[in-house]
């Protein structure tokens, strides 16, 4: 468990990115940030992996202040992936996934061969394992970033709009690809995007976002949908623009859902249910 | 005593100015600047218009760095003293050096100017209707013109260093100075003739850098401090290839 | 800080040092000097010495502190700008006055051995166009000239007693400079022939003079001191050694010294094949 | 072209000191200039002072500061000594700016990424940036190279040996196959050991032969200020 | 109307961009090119103004093929607007707008005037005028891009991902304000996006390109939603995923439109209609 306090952080020019945030990010589920730009999500995640100190107000990891934990050694047990992957272009796909593993000490050819089987894990093919990063495309370079986040088996997994810069349809597949990671290794994701579709699709928890870090709503996907808190939660989600207010359209060629401004949202497949054949509270899978 | 403060003496005593001294100092420093322009303007003409086609082209790049780095290897003395046997005493001889030694910088000031012109500005700007000449004149050469200007600089600055090498053969210059110096083993004109030309030269280069920061244009300075911000992970231009060249 | 010694002259350099039973044999950075110091060097390895050339050494100021502090041992240098190196203000004119005022100022560990019979000094040169057409071929008979004189030499004959001022001052004639840095080379011998200048400071020993028929100026005030050359050395040279170099020395006349720089000049002959071929006529080699 | 086989010997010897006095410069200066640079790079405020006066540096003649050097240090003028740090200090010049743009390029993301996982200052530096910077840091090598190469030469008219020495002879006694072969040797000494640089630039940075050019930007300023 | 008469492009590194490509674009519509990166859109757009020219086939525009007609004229007929706007940064606001008219030989004064009404037209307040592009913001940007291209009046647009790199909210507003500007000046837009809900959100004719420039399906949103093609257009708009398919959950908090995997796209209002209300068939608005 992850927990802010008050936690407040102006960065040295008096921009107050983030102001008197609180929240508790639980264990072994995964945690979105969403909101626009600048409004302070990057700062909130690297606040926990101590790239950020704050300026006021304590964050704790399982009920140790982080403040007292040298910040080199909290950051090679916490994984940290983020958008460009950030990978090291100079060295080759399987020691950038090694690369903390050797940092710490663990033996070369012992860390390789670690770093291969993650490779398995991220569904990345061995044969990349002797390419630079730059021979990869932009999805797979993603892959290795997440191999590299996981490699020292952490408990947080930290992600920085990851998959931000990817084809939709890779991107697609790493959402999937993400959520199936996430429930076998039962780590405790941060995510953060400004796509609320896929805050939507990987969040446990959501915490929409506005400018100075102040949280708009918290919950999950369908607690927000169902029940935006306010006008801004409302807009940021799309519903006011009726973008979520779907209604059924025929067509001559079939029968479509559709939304306020009459675009086409999708199909409307099976019957109506008469109560949730699936528990929803708690996270939508 | 103190070399410096006889150089200083030196450089000070109305004598040495005077048009009956010897070499009246200020009838040396405007043959040096007089050199320094004329070779300047030499190499400007030559190599800016090439500089301009190799950028706007984007051909004879690769001929033109490697001329370059041989160019630049030149030693000038080396060439001053075969120009000189070959095509005798005069001004020639040193001013053709001059210009073979600068036009590497400018040159590479002209077409990397041109480079740092963001692609997809020159794309738009064909794209919206404006023909290659107007390209030319109205997008590359106002935004590259810092470039350009910095390659003038270091054109300039290596020309006023070299043409010390004037006075090798004859050509007057703040040179003579140094030779006399050298040759009558006297320190101080020696040292009062290199401050002369090393006041010059930072002269020259803190004009040069207000001038290139004047020609930045407005809207390009503007902008800066806003993409300063080290750390800053700006969503990169989402997803797709910045536009490739195109065929024109 | 500023060091107060004068680095033109203050020389400690050149990573050569002498070893005992080597003896380093220096040279000016001019060829008919690097000529003269070859052959000394052929000379005394024919001799059976152990040699070390560190030729090309630049001027004067560079050397003779080296040559002090026993670095090099051995050098041929010029009679006249040796003197007035030591002693700025000498009144010696003549070879002779020159030769027996130099070991009184030379430094303790030096000396110098006989001087050869040329001399490769300063010389007012004219074509021979402009000395017959003025009736010019002397510098008293200069300040009879109407039009204006330009010397071609190098930058410091504007204030050497023997240059513009000397003209001025030993034979009334007012002189502009146009500074040639090649020491009476082709390009100075390129704007005499051209008419660039009037005048130019072509050494006596320059084949350049004879190759193209110029004048050299007589110098009846004796303004121009003689340069013979003299080799200055260690003390610790010994009398074989000396032996060798004055027997080299002794056949070094006015027309060998001419002849030697008009290989290197004309035929571009190396100085080793010039001073060997010099030592062979002369007997020294076989 | 006679002239140049009779005198081999002499042109090689001239060659070899050459180089000797070549070599030392650009080797200081490389490795005076990372730490200059990395302090301009790290320290906003020391950037454009350091660089400044690396500028102005550069701006000074090399034959007034061979004349000036001596006085301030204590060196003879026709000390090879003099004449190497001369050129070391031009080298820096060249160098500093180098260095401090090559740090300056490396990805922030690369290096923000390198932190988070766990990379100390330290290690982040030599096995990050440092090794990320290389091809603007060759760049820039290849420029003072080149410059120190042909400098070299001006030691000539003050009587240090070398190729310069080719010149002053040549242009005394008129021999142009001399001067002209001086010209070339230079030329070839220069590009040869920039070729050798490109080489050293290929074998130490592999990951570059699979990929783009260095940016082009940090290129650009290398090329700008030579 | 444009046509495209099997129209094939050869790069002169021998990529073939385009092959045997043939396709009608009615006038004073939306026609939107939608595919992966690398698949052709880029260069099908620029072959309407000749920014490339085709290796073969024909290009007709109302029946004239712009072969023969002169690139510079062409392009200044033609409105073009691109991701990052590719405004002049050295120029003002005003006389970006005006750059068109301008070169055309429009008088000063009149041709700024113009450019302010303009911006009017794009929602931009007249104080940036004097303003330098880098002083806007990304969607600001974007607005004086779509300003320039409408300058000199053109019948066509073409937009290439002209909201690539905006924030999503932003985006939003900048996609209703297309399709606003498009309905009242009636101009044919050409318009480029990999985004498939943008696609259907503008489109009255989305074209789903395969690599090559193959056309995958062509249609407008409700055919291709309703009608898949085939497997690519499937997995491309998400229905194979279920992404499209969706059905209705009963949370704690309300009833929940819900996808496939479980990811909640919306709620539905209004009854299930008997038949369309609307007719959808030629257009979605
Ligand atoms: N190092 C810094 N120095 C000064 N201001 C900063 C710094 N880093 C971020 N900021 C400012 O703090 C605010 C929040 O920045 P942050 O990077 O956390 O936003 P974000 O939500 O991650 O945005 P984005 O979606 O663009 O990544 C912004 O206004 C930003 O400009
Ligand atoms: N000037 C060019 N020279 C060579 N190949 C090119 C050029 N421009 C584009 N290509 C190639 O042609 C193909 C299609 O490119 P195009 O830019 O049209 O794609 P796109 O669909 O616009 O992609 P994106 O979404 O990345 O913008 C790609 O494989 C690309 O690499
Ligand atoms: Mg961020
Ligand atoms: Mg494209």
């Amino acid at each position: 468990m992850i927990e802010f306090r008050s936690v407040t952080k102006e960065y040295p020019d008096g921009t107050r990115a983030v102001e008197d945030f609180s929240l508790v990010i639980p264990s072994m589920k995964t945690t979105v940030f969403v909101g626009s730009s600048g409004c302070g999500k990057t700062t909130i995640l690297r606040m926990i992996n101590r790239m950020v100190d704050p300026t006021s107000g304590s964050i704790q990891i399982d009920g140790a202040d982080i403040g007292g934990i040298e910040p080199v050694g909290l950051r090679r047990s916490i994984g940290y992936v983020m958008q460009n992957s950030g990978l090291l272009p100079h060295r080759k796909v399987v020691d950038n996934i090694a690369t903390v593993p050797l940092l710490k000490g663990v033996k070369k050819a012992e860390a390789r061969q670690q770093a291969l089987e993650l490779m398995d894990t991220v569904g990345l093919d061995r044969a990349f394992a002797d390419r630079y990063p730059s021979q990869l495309s932009g999805g797979q370079q993603q892959r290795v970033g997440v191999a590299r986040g996981l490699a020292v088996n952490p408990n947080i997994l930290l992600m920085d709009e990851p998959f931000g810069a990817v084809d939709p349809l890779v991107r697609s597949d790493l959402q999937e690809e993400l959520i199936r990671l996430q429930r076998d290794l039962e780590k405790t994701v941060v995510f953060v995007t400004h796509d609320i579709d896929e805050a939507f699709y990987l969040g446990h928890q959501v915490v929409i976002l506005q400018k100075g870090g102040h949280i708009a709503q918290v919950g999950t996907p369908a607690e927000i949908l169902a029940n935006p808190a306010d006008d801004f939660v409302a807009t940021f989600i799309g519903a006011n623009r009726g973008k979520r207010a779907l209604h059924i359209e025929e067509t001559p060629t079939g029968s479509i859902l559709v939304d306020d401004d009459g675009r086409p949202a999708g199909t409307l497949t099976g019957p109506v249910p008469v109560s949730g054949s699936r528990d929803t509270s708690g996270g939508q899978r | 005593m103190n070399f410096f403060s006889q150089a200083f003496a030196f450089l000070l005593a109305p004598s040495n100015w005077a048009s009956t001294a010897i070499n009246p100092i200020g009838t040396r420093l405007v043959e040096h600047l007089w050199y320094t322009l004329i070779a300047l303007v030499i190499t400007a003409v030559i190599a800016i218009p090439i500089g301009f086609a190799i950028g706007h082209s984007g051909r004879g790049r690769g001929l033109a760095v490697a001329l370059s780095g041989g160019a630049r290897a030149l030693p000038t003395l080396g060439v001053i003293s075969l120009l000189a046997l070959l095509i005798g005493l005069g001004l020639r001889a040193p001013i053709v050096a001059l210009v073979i030694l600068a036009i590497p910088s400018v040159l590479a000031g002209a077409y990397t100017g041109f480079d740092a012109v963001d692609r997809r500005t020159i794309d738009a700007a064909r794209a919206v209707g404006m023909t290659e000449w107007q390209i030319v004149t109205q997008v590359e050469i106002p935004l590259g013109l810092p470039l350009l200007i910095g390659g003038l600089r270091a054109g300039a600055l290596q020309i006023v260093a070299t043409a010390t090498l004037a006075a090798y053969v004859g050509e007057g210059g703040l040179g003579t100075f140094i030779f006399l110096g050298i040759g009558n083993n006297d320190f101080v004109t020696a040292l009062a003739g290199s401050i002369l030309i090393i006041v010059l030269a930072i002269v020259l280069e803190i004009l040069f850098s207000l001038l290139q920061r004047l020609v930045v244009p407005a809207g390009v300075r503007a902008g800066r401090a806003k993409n300063d911000r080290p750390g800053a992970t700006r969503t990169r231009a989402a997803v797709g290839s910045p536009l490739q060249e195109g065929s024109k | 800080g500023c060091s107060s010694s004068n680095p033109l002259s203050s020389g400690s350099t050149s990573g050569t040092s002498s070893k005992s039973g080597t003896i380093v044999i220096g040279s000016q950075q001019y060829y008919s000097d690097t000529i003269v110091a070859e052959a000394y060097a052929q000379a005394l390895e024919n001799a059976g010495f152990t040699v070390k050339r560190s030729f090309n050494i630049g001027q004067r100021n560079v050397y003779l502190p080296e040559l002090a502090s026993g670095k090099i041992d051995l050098i041929p240098d010029y009679s006249g700008n040796l003197l007035q190196y030591y002693d700025a203000k000498t009144t010696a004119s003549s070879e002779s006055d020159i030769e027996s005022a130099l070991p009184g100022v030379l430094p303790k560990g030096l000396k110098v051995l006989k001087a050869a019979p040329a001399t490769d000094q300063d010389t007012y040169t004219v074509t021979k166009e402009f000395s017959t057409k003025n009736n010019i071929t002397s510098l008293d008979q200069l300040k009879d000239y109407s039009g204006s004189l330009t010397v071609g030499a190098n930058s410091e004959f504007q204030t050497r007693p023997y240059g513009i001022p000397g003209l001025k001052s030993d034979y009334g004639v007012t002189a502009s400079l146009k500074a040639i840095a090649d020491s009476g080379g082709p390009l100075t011998v390129a704007a005499l022939k051209n008419g660039q200048v009037q005048l130019a400071d072509i050494y006596s020993a320059d084949p350049a003079i004879k190759a193209n028929d110029f004048v050299s100026l007589k110098d009846p005030k004796n303004m121009i001191l003689p340069q013979h050359i003299i080799p200055v050395a260690d003390k610790k040279v010994n009398a074989k050694a000396t032996a060798v170099i004055e027997k080299v020395n002794a056949a070094l006349t006015q027309s060998e010294l001419i002849s030697l720089n008009s290989k290197s000049v004309n035929d571009k002959q190396s100085a080793a094949v010039i001073a060997k071929a010099f030592l062979k006529s002369a007997g020294i080699l076989k | 072209m006679n002239w140049i086989l009779e005198n081999s010997g002499t042109l090689l010897d001239e060659t070899l000191v050459h180089l000797e006095l070549s070599i030392p410069p650009v080797i200081l200066s490389f490795i005076l200039s990372v730490p200059i640079g990395w302090v301009a790079n790290r320290f906003r405020w020391s950037r454009a002072v350091l660089l400044t006066v690396a500028g102005l540096f550069y701006a000074i003649p090399s034959l007034p500061l061979l004349l000036v050097l001596p006085t301030l240090i204590g060196t003879s003028l026709a000390s090879p000594v003099n004449l190497v740090i001369a050129l070391t200090l031009y080298g820096m010049a060249l160098m500093v700016r180098s260095t401090a743009d090559a740090l300056a390029e490396v990805d922030a993301d690369v290096r923000q990424s390198a932190t988070a996982v766990g990379f100390s200052a330290w290690q982040r530096f030599w096995q990050v940036e440092f090794p990320l910077a290389g091809p603007v840091l060759l760049a820039g090598l290849r420029v003072v190279v080149v410059s120190t190469v042909s400098l070299v030469t001006i030691g000539g008219v003050l009587g240090i040996n070398g190729l310069g020495l080719a010149f002053t002879d040549g242009l005394q006694r008129s021999i142009i196959a001399e001067i002209v072969a001086g010209i070339v040797l230079v030329v070839v000494i220069a590009l040869v050991l920039d070729g050798l640089l490109v080489l050293l630039g290929r074998a130490l940075m592999p990951w570059q032969r699979s990929t783009r050019e260095p940016s082009k930007r940090a290129l650009r300023k290398v090329v700008a200020v030579s």
